[in-house]
């Protein structure tokens, strides 16, 4: 960090983002234009309006532009494996079920890879917040075709542009049984850090959507423009609707942005599931597990 | 930095932006989502060869912060003279 | 006493395992005795060919499998058909005598039947069949100690059919002992 | 520190290995286990999850062991000490995640109950064809331990050394049953918990960030914290230095490598457990691990009744290997002969330490059910003659 502080009226002032970050790992890897940085801008305001303990709040990411995240968030964090975070996050969350657990990680590491974990952490209601910044393609590895890229565009797999059909996440996460589902893109910065704050407070799987540029390879290889082209773009296109049904949330190459939150509902967590029914069919010789006396 | 630093004679401006450009990447991100459209390209580079945001001008600086929220690279944010008015307040009766 | 190797076979669902379990449990934990049990079986949950290979020995059992059982114990047709040609000579044969038609014996071989399957529905419940061979078994071949079997059995069976099992274990065992003129 | 005495199940049982390696673990202390289905290794973790209800603790059946490897390691960061079950199927999808905990220095138990391989094979019968998989089978050179039970006592007593071990030294610990002896039924003696020790893990009594997760004493395994305890750490798979903060060059690398792999190294004589029996002036020796030194054991003593010096060295730790007491050996003994249900993997050990020392022989088998005694007594009679 600089040795100066910034001083305005001689009072000392920083960003405030600087108190949530690794600050001796700056400058990011995140290339010009990239918009991962900006939603964690989002995370960190999230984290501060959510009146959380950060000694209790860990991030888990997987392997990828994204997976990074994780290291430069002063918050314990785990950096595993690629596709894996969801299950690691499942580990540390049964492990100690005190710890408010966050999964932030990119498209093609948790939904091709670990798009098994992901079906199965929503069907269950794990209780972890998952953040997925969707840039349609794996930019660690240069630009290949993701499940999220959409048909038509350019990607080193896809030389002609993809033919497969893409996921629609928030459809994906709501029929396997997400209690919170929202899609912002890194335009939406003052909701996607209202959605981040609410996922943080809701309990059971909640996920989050941002859709985020990937300048170097998406959107040079599609003749998109810079970064801010494509923020641009998310600016012009993307409609705020509420109560769309999740299977209307299909994204076309450059086509309209339906963003918005689409569910909001309460289910029993995985962990209240099964201490209800162990204490149902146990009884008392049963001691929930996971249930802090008196201090939750 | 000290580029920045707000100058108390321009009253217009409600706040002021602090820039650290080294780690700026020139992405214009927060040039382009200023709502008061008040930062502009310094036509200097920055060690890395980037062009770093500059408040052009500065008295239309609303100090909304939406530059720092936007900025991907953590460089730039925002104050509201306002807030650190109150910060002072704070401190004075803290004291 | 020597080691003593022993193969009981039967039809999955006859509870042909428990019946080693409960030989192996009274032989090394009522009886102070050293038992190692191999359970065989095949991928079908019921009805399938089941074995289970039970050593007992007073001294620590270190190869576990029954080659060439001195004692076989048979609760089907198909295992009797499987397992007799490995019998000892001079071995003991205990089977279920209306469904074993025992014939084909290698030499020597003392046979002893049981109508078990018929004791077990006479009791009540064709399900203790398993525990009429065990008793039976204690009977004739007087391998373990009565009483060590009988615990073993009240210690295998599930709550609440002590009595039951106990009335077959029984039933076994002196038919066992009469075959055998005790 | 003694076991928890919630987790022990004081008393004499009759029962398989499986689940005495299940009672093994709750007694070590293990409050989490996450698996998939597998034959033949299912049986631990269904016991599990019948038992650790009643101890305070979780089990987990996930998607797939991909699921299950890394869970464990989420949980062993939560502060739990944790096992993942599985067999040779399953533990090549975990491969992956052994080289993670290994990197990362998390203490895990991971159990394969071994089955005829490659791929499906032969679900139901055993096999020893897993050693050199566990060894290297993950990619990068890591370290690890291995134990090789032969009875349902050993998976018992031995599940309490595994955990302790892994615990110890932060790596991945491997728990290498087979079917036979996850299915043979035996008397299991389980002490009261008083008689138990279990290894508590090596904590910081560093605050905030004073504490460095990497940073290690002379016994290079540094202390571990948890997630929630305020020190803020971070954790990755990448080449980390001591702040396990990523540093990709080369000098980082050779470092964290050298004390990775120092762990083991520095502690080899330590960690190394044989059974000797009748070695010294024999002819002959018998190497063996698992249920094969069951086999090996009758085809011993028959050789010994034919009048042959033969000796019986059984590996009950086979990683890290005994290379330096076989090659002791080899100065004195003829021939090694090495029975195991494998087309030839220890034996490529063995052969290692021995040089030209001495013949060895291997007596490969493909798997399914277990040598007969009598093949290995044929090759002692050879090698002695």
């Amino acid at each position: 960090m600089s040795a100066n502080p910034d001083v305005v009226m001689g009072v000392e002032v920083e960003n405030p983002v600087m108190p949530y970050l690794r600050q001796d790992r700056l400058p990011h890897i995140w290339c010009p234009g990239c918009g991962i940085g900006t939603t964690v801008n989002c995370f960190a305001r999230a984290l501060t309006e959510c009146g959380l303990d950060l000694d209790q709040t860990a991030i888990v990411s997987g392997i990828g532009c994204t997976g990074r995240v994780a290291g430069y968030l002063d918050l314990d964090s785990f950096h595993t494996t690629h596709g894996r975070a969801i299950p690691f996050a499942t580990g540390l969350k049964v492990g100690n079920p005190d710890l408010k657990v966050v999964v932030y990680s990119g498209d093609g590491d948790l939904t091709a890879i670990g798009g098994n974990h992901f079906v199965h952490a929503a069907r269950r209601n794990m209780d972890l917040l998952c953040i997925c910044v969707n840039n349609f393609t794996y930019g660690m590895t240069g630009g290949q075709c993701t499940p999220t890229s959409p048909v038509g565009a350019k990607q080193t797999t896809m030389p002609y542009g993809n033919f497969e059909h893409p996921f629609n996440l928030p459809h994906l996460a709501d029929a396997c049984g997400a209690v919170y589902v929202a899609r912002w893109t890194v335009y939406h910065v003052k909701q996607l850090t209202r959605a981040m704050k609410e996922g943080l407070n809701k309990k059971g799987f909640a996920f989050i959507e941002v859709l985020s540029p990937c300048p170097t390879l998406y959107s040079r290889r599609n003749r998109l423009g810079d970064g801010v082209d494509q923020v641009k773009y998310y600016k012009e296109r993307s409609k705020i609707n509420n109560d769309v049904d999740t299977k209307d949330l299909s994204l076309e190459f450059q086509g309209d942005i339906t963003v918005g939150k689409f569910v909001d509902r309460e289910r029993e967590t995985w962990l209240d599931a099964m201490n209800n029914r162990f204490t149902s069919v146990i009884g008392d010789k049963y001691e929930p597990y996971g249930v802090t006396n008196g201090e939750k | 930095m000290t580029d920045n630093a707000p100058k108390k004679k321009e009253k217009k401006a409600k706040g002021t932006v602090f820039v650290r450009k080294e780690i700026c990447k020139g992405c214009s991100y927060c040039i382009d989502f200023c709502p008061p459209r008040c930062l502009d390209f310094s036509p200097d580079f920055n060690a890395k060869g980037y062009h770093y945001p500059i408040l052009s001008p500065p008295e239309g600086c609303t100090g909304c912060g939406l530059c720092g929220l936007y900025c991907p690279d953590f460089a730039i944010y925002g104050v509201k003279f306002k807030d650190v008015e109150k910060l002072k307040q704070d401190a004075a009766d803290a004291a | 006493m020597a080691k003593n190797e022993i193969r009981i076979g039967g039809l999955g669902g006859q509870g042909v395992i428990l019946s080693g379990i409960i030989i192996g449990k009274a032989a090394s934990i009522y009886d102070g005795k050293h038992a190692t049990l191999i359970q065989a079986f095949g991928p079908e949950a019921r009805g399938s060919s089941c074995s289970a290979q039970v050593t007992v020995d007073d001294d620590p059992i270190g190869y576990p499998y029954v080659k060439k059982p001195d004692i076989l114990v048979v609760m089907s047709r198909d295992a009797f058909t499987q397992f007799v040609p490995n019998l000892k000579p001079g071995g003991m044969l205990l089977y279920e005598e209306e469904l074993v038609d025992p014939t084909d014996l290698p030499k020597g071989v003392k046979k002893f039947g049981i109508p078990a399957t018929r004791y077990a529905e006479e009791l009540g419940r064709k399900l203790v069949l398993n525990i009429v061979m065990v008793g039976f078994f204690a009977g004739v071949t007087g391998l373990l100690s009565p009483k060590a079997v009988e615990k073993a059995v009240l210690a295998s069976v599930p709550r609440g059919t002590e009595d039951l099992n106990l009335r077959a274990f029984k039933k076994g065992f002196e038919h066992g002992q009469r075959s055998v003129g005790v | 520190m003694k076991a928890d005495p919630k987790g022990v199940l004081t008393g004499i049982h009759f029962i398989d290995g499986d689940q005495a390696a299940c009672e093994g673990a709750l007694a070590a202390g293990c409050r989490f286990a996450a698996g998939y289905p597998i034959t033949p290794s299912t049986e631990v973790v269904e016991r599990f999850a019948g038992r650790v209800p009643l101890v305070g603790g979780v089990f987990i059946q996930l998607e797939d062991e991909l699921a299950s490897s890394i869970a464990i390691q989420g949980a062993a960061w939560a502060g739990k000490k944790v096992m993942t079950v599985t067999s040779g199927p399953g533990l090549s999808l975990m491969m992956e995640h052994v080289g993670f905990a290994a990197f990362t220095e998390t203490p895990c138990v991971f159990v394969d109950v071994q089955r005829g391989g490659p791929s499906t094979g032969l679900p139901t019968a055993p096999a020893q064809a897993d050693m050199m998989q566990v060894r290297w089978g993950s990619h990068g050179d890591y370290p690890m331990i291995a134990l090789s039970p032969n009875s349902p006592q050993e998976c018992f007593d031995l599940m309490i050394e595994a955990f302790n071990l892994a615990e110890e030294y932060r790596v991945p610990v491997f728990f290498m049953m087979d079917e036979v002896v996850g299915h043979m039924i035996e008397r299991v003696e389980i002490p009261e918990a008083s008689e138990i020790e279990v290894t508590e893990r090596k904590w910081t009594d560093k605050k905030g960030k004073d504490y460095l997760p990497y940073e290690a004493d002379e016994s290079l395994v540094p202390a571990m914290t948890k997630a929630g305890d305020g020190h803020r750490i971070h954790i990755t798979g990448l080449t980390h230095d001591e702040r396990g903060y990523p540093v990709m060059n080369a000098s980082t690398q050779d470092k964290l490598l050298k004390r990775l792999l120092g762990k083991i190294e520095i502690n080899r004589d330590k960690l190394v457990d044989i059974r000797e029996d009748g070695v010294e002036g024999a002819d002959v020796v018998v190497v063996s691990f698992g249920i094969t030194s069951r086999v090996a054991g009758a085809a011993v003593e028959m050789a010994r009744a034919n009048g042959v010096k033969v000796g019986h060295l059984r590996m009950i730790i086979t990683w890290p290997f005994p290379s330096k007491r076989i090659k002791e050996l080899a100065q004195t003994v003829k021939a090694f002969i090495v029975p195991e249900l494998n087309m030839g993997q220890m034996v490529i050990e063995v052969e290692r330490a021995v040089v030209s020392d001495a013949e060895v022989i291997s007596i490969p088998h493909a798997g399914g059910t277990v040598h007969e005694p009598e093949v290995i007594l044929e090759k002692i009679m050879e090698a002695a003659r």
